[in-house]
């Protein structure tokens, strides 16, 4: 997925209010260079249909999903009681259902037709256009739909972790729904649909930004507006089966390499070098989650090494096609330490709840990882240089990258939340939340 | 006929069925528990932040058995579920008024 | 001494422990059961039909205390385990003949 | 009033209930506990060995009954829950002091 | 999977007797074109292994053994009761062990070597004649082989959840292993094997009749022929642990792909289509079954989405090759309210105990999917018109194809279940019924 | 990983007790053959990435990591009592995460590097020259890295049955780190590294020496080492869930297949006939271990099933690239059997705690597989005859290699466990075992 089109950077102070004023308004005059970007990476794309890069991709794309379900499912499930592990099981499942069909009717055309430089337009609604013959570079466009779609979905999920043992059901369903269409498809249209944001200079490989920093900030403003849940500090809160998160991380991890070296788009040295690099952060943040803890606590804890996995994981996520495996190894041991700092110094210094850790693991990896690949990216991989090899301006690009994410998903997100909040509401109420939400509002128990 | 109650440690169970059968007793029931007491400040990990655990795992047993042998009874489930650390738990004593074997309908004293 | 027995709603647990406290007692012991009584009709769903669950998830909480205290404890119990909805649950008294500690051995209100 | 304590076979849980409905007990409290008794000998197989299991699974009634159907009350679990095969279990009768309903602070025969 | 072959349907009133009556006896004689039909598809094959084809087909070889061995083990595991969770392991473990075997000696043979319209013959016996360089289109036969072995496990494993809970393991594999050979393996040749059912105008792209009919329908038999579970209406039958129904749920979805988009036997734009439209279908069905749950019982529950997912899978699964987005979306919604109503409505109106909503899900998506493929097929797609491109006899044709294979399996699996009752009973005791058949018939279980 | 090299085997006798004396010494004036032959073997690839190849190799990976991931480590994790389950987790999760990240530091140059026959050596430290162009075959080198990598986490992580339930977290990680650089990957050099030990002559396709009987060996001697787990005898070591185990054993059935049909580096006819040749053993090998143990125990057990199953797939292993579907079914037989005999009959006459059978299924399952591949080796598949067709003497070099192998490994994995016994202890305190490991050595619990 670096499809990363020219374009100034300037428009970008105007452009989220005008978006957000102007809803789904495509400023399509105000654009024209991501058009035409557009089409000139149609154009070099070779017009032939590979089956090696189509095999691959078929894989990539049930494997993103599998990430989502059970991966990630399983996850969050066995961390939090279980009076609530079936209610997580139903959020990732429905946010998957109900926003696939959305991603099929108008987020795929918002994300990636033609349209403004800061959202796609409707032309592709329903798909329209995507036929048989129909590619993407050397896949068909209709198994393009389909890995973007995986992505789309899982980010939604993620942010599960924040609000998670006290939303509302329903009002989780309508926020997810309306948060894809107003926040991750133009945030996918800004990075890969021709959008304004990232310019040539900005990396992100395999969407450390879209998806990650995204669903982690999402994940954070949730936790806060939604506040604290009932029993915190009193209540015994510890996660109630690990066998089911270890299930969880593990598919995660195996899943992410169809989400990372899935994006090179192709089954050549690029996604094989993905897999490498990918692998070797993951493996040693996880180590290195292990001994900080293990030195901290005394012991080291299986929650701990799954959770400094998904950190590495997180992290390399933007990096992965552009970093050696020195620059993998040295994310990954960051990584591992910035997340355990944001699972424990961070969230206790602010005191919000965010229920299992979405934007202490999502938003600082994503966050650490989108700004080391400005410094350890080297051209013998991916064809770009970082600040090792003297390229210093780029770590500041990639911070401009993070910002204007951060900025545009809290905001939206706040706004989304409290509209929902005086509508229909956000919270269970106490009684359902001592209950448990399981059978409160799912009928349901685990025996 | 009394009915003996003991809270114990889970891993000294096997132990305290052993030190039973040479009073002849041949039959007892266990249920798993949860202890409150003075035995504290266990936690569990939880991501870098520690959680402090209220309740622990105990082992209920009950047993039935005739006013002749309570004492010893008594003194042979302290001895085996004896660790000398805290949260080594209690021995409760309680009257039965009758015991019936449901399979053959014995009463009392025979049903045990 | 008495041995007191509350079957509760599962999530007065905390409460109740706390209510107790003060009175000075330093240790319960909890048991997950299932109670059966006038509270009715939950139902679970399932594939669109509805399934009558009869059993209802209870915590037993089983406290050893002098017959100083039994009357406040009981008081203690009933109010904060108390939301006035059916299936509140009850509270038991049995009369306790000796209690022992097993750590140290010490017997009846030493070992409480 | 008494407390009366069955163990029973699980599969029998069902049955019991229904026998006490007609004497008219509304409500009862259900535990899942582990039996060792005269009753032995099963076995798991576990990779061509086999393990021999001392404690079975068995369920625990605890109910608390006014004085005047105690004897109804312990018939009608005795041929209920009987299947003339070892391991029936048991049943305890202990003396209750008094009761209480949480709900309204009804005590004694009017709690049950 | 497309192998529509043109046969005269007029032999069919005779053939269903005809088969029972000669047992294995090869009609070859009576139908030389089907014969004809099998060596021009084999000359029209590429007659060179493609790699990227071949990689895909291994790979949904295995997606599709995953979809039984764990997943539709742990659906079906999931929903009984505790005590009986390892038995439907067990079942469905032995299910692809024995049949497996037996598939590579007798099945593959019965099924896809030449022979009568109405079954294979023996020529295949063994594999006999299978080699390294044997080829089926650009793909090894002896990988076409595994794929069809993974069909050929699955269906029967979806019979067990008819008659779970009560039935004798011995009793189990015996009737499983004749029905293989009995049942599956002529009906497989019918489709796919050259026999006489498939004319060119009957379609079903990944196995809706062969598959999930056929086992819908068995299943409905077992459940008829052993009787209620004990304890049905009295005791709570609630499953015991939606976790595991959760996960295998999402390894049937995962691994669905692999079987529906596997099905075009290469990896191209019909195999990526035939994904975006099982994924399409089967989240609207998730979600309709999730809103008709919540709007007649006030709650939507876990196992309401997960039952709704499985029913779009299914339906689907004859279509996927042959409809676009908004063919899909509607099978997936039709396919969800009537799978909601054969679970429901359906089985209450009969009161047969089919424990685990076999026929309720596949039965009854199937026949939905069968059906709703001739009304929504379309051209640009498949090259095959339906209903709403003008061709309403399509619609006639599928539903002869459904009630052939009703017919069939329903007479013969009645049969063989009559004759093993009488010889070594088709029923667990009432006491092992109590008692749980993971101690009683396996000595094990889950503490 | 056919790269069956010529070298005099002669070297052999001399060669243990030399690397032993030596170290890393790189004898490389000894064996200048085999660092002809491995550059032999980079000629004869063809220079070019064969994209489906690519494809096929991605996803093997993968799977091989599932296996571990969460595979192996449920299929123990279910074993064990519920007080350990995590534990076990714990040391899988942890075993891939350091070992990955040494063998990307040293392992891969040890094992693949030029070196001696005995060993590499260090010139591929950090992945040196393995660059974004470098192929294996028509793959990338990087994707070649990566596939081994999974073979050398997961043989370590076989050994854990073996010590189960006793042995101190931190020593594991020690004794793990150096039993790979000082047994798997010279063991692994001599076999596909162009090391002394494969000579033309001998078989093995897949890794059942290096892989199965390394660990089965390694893990037999661990635990002869550390002693019987109190309790064995009068507590209840049934394993708590064997529905974590059946989830265990189906993905590593699936899994399987990428370690066996990928080990062919190629997806082509030889990937094909090697997944179904394992796949059959696999069927055969539960389906026998599931009759003898119901003749002999009166009852099938879910346990005995899953066993027979890995028997299966270990058996096949080194032979599936060179026998066909008869040899196939048989070495799954005669597998179950002798694997069933290995977890009762052989391990009761010895009296050792091998906790969870890594000798009775690894071990002994890996010797029936090299030794039968010699009997069952036929020119068709493999380009290989064996005992059947006429080459008698091909038996005989099996039995060499699993003598070399099994001598060596038990040798080095002692010395090392004695050492770290006396330097800081192998085995937890009586306490420690007693109170369960999850709760002690991590901090956790299953609720
Ligand atoms: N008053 C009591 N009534 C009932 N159970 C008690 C009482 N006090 C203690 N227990 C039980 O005994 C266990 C051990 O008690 P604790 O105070 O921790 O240590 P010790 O028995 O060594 O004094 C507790 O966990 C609880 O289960
Ligand atoms: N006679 C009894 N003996 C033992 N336990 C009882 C008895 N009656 C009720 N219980 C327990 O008390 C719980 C609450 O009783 P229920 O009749 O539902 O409501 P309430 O206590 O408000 O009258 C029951 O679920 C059961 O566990
Ligand atoms: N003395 C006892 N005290 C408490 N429970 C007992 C006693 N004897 C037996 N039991 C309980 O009764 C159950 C059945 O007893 P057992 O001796 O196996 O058969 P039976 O009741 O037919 O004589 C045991 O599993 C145990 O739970």
């Amino acid at each position: 997925m670096k499809m990363n089109l020219s374009h100034r950077l300037g428009g970008l102070a105007a452009a989220v209010p005008a978006l957000l004023a102007s809803g789904w308004a495509h400023a399509q005059e105000a654009a024209p260079a991501a058009a035409e970007a557009v089409e000139a990476v149609a154009e070099a794309a070779a017009p032939t249909l590979d089956r090696g890069d189509t095999a691959w991709l078929l894989v990539a794309t049930l494997l993103v999903l599998m990430m989502t379900l059970p991966g990630l499912a399983l996850f969050y499930g066995g961390m939090v009681r279980k009076k609530n592990v079936l209610s997580i099981l139903m959020q990732c499942f429905a946010i998957v259902s109900v926003l696939s069909v959305i991603w099929m009717v108008a987020g795929y055309s918002l994300a990636f037709s033609e349209g403004s430089p800061f959202v796609g337009g409707l032309s592709k609604m329903f798909l329209a256009g995507v036929n048989l013959d129909s590619l993407t570079g050397t896949i068909p466009e209709s198994l393009f739909v389909m890995f973007q779609l995986t992505f789309a979905v899982i980010t939604p999920a993620l942010i599960v972790g924040g609000f998670a043992d006290r939303m509302k059901f329903s009002s989780m369903l309508v926020f997810m729904s309306f948060w894809l269409l107003l926040v991750y498809a133009p945030i996918c249209h800004w990075v890969w649909g021709g959008g304004f944001l990232m310019t040539e200079g900005v990396l992100d490989f395999a969407g450390g930004t879209v998806v990650h920093i995204n669903a982690g900030v999402a994940g954070l403003v949730s936790a806060i507006v939604l506040g604290r849940r009932s029993g915190t500090g009193s209540e015994n809160m510890a996660p109630h089966n690990l066998v089911l998160t270890m299930i969880g991380a593990s598919l995660l991890w195996v899943g992410w390499f169809g989400f990372n070296a899935g994006s090179a788009l192709a089954a050549n040295g690029n996604a094989a070098m993905a897999m490498l690099t990918t692998h070797s952060a993951t493996a040693m943040a996880a180590m290195t989650w292990m001994l900080v803890e293990w030195a901290m606590r005394g012991k080291p804890s299986l929650l701990g090494i799954l959770s400094g996995a998904v950190a590495g994981l997180v992290a390399i996520t933007p990096a992965c096609g552009f970093v050696d495996l020195k620059g993998a190894l040295i994310i990954g041991a960051v990584s591992g330490l910035a997340c355990y700092w944001g699972v424990s110094g961070l969230k206790r210094m602010f005191g919000y709840d965010d229920a299992l850790d979405c934007f202490g693991v999502h938003g600082v990896g994503g966050i650490v990882g989108a700004i080391l690949t400005g410094v350890f990216a080297v051209e013998a991989i991916g064809g770009k240089t970082g600040l090792i090899e003297g390229n210093a301006a780029q770590v500041g690009l990639q911070a401009l990258g993070v910002g204007v994410t951060m900025v545009y998903t809290a905001i939206v997100s706040y706004i989304l939340l409290k509209i929902i909040d005086v509508a229909i509401g956000l919270r269970v109420s106490p009684e359902v939340e001592v209950e448990g939400l399981d059978y409160a509002l799912h009928g349901e128990t685990v025996h | 006929m009394k009915l003996v109650m003991a809270i114990i440690k889970p891993f000294k169970l096997d132990e305290v069925r052993e030190a039973l059968t040479p009073l002849g007793i041949q039959g007892l029931t266990v249920s798993e528990v949860k202890g409150f007491g003075r035995q504290k400040g266990q936690t569990e990990i939880y991501r870098g932040a520690e959680y402090m655990v209220n309740f622990l795992p105990k082992v209920k047993i009950e047993v039935a058995v005739n006013d002749d042998i309570v004492d010893r009874v008594i003194e042979a489930i302290q001895a085996s579920a004896n660790t000398g650390k805290i949260g080594d738990g209690k021995i409760f004593v309680l009257d039965l008024v009758s015991a019936v074997r449901i399979r053959t309908g014995e009463k009392d004293t025979d049903a045990l």
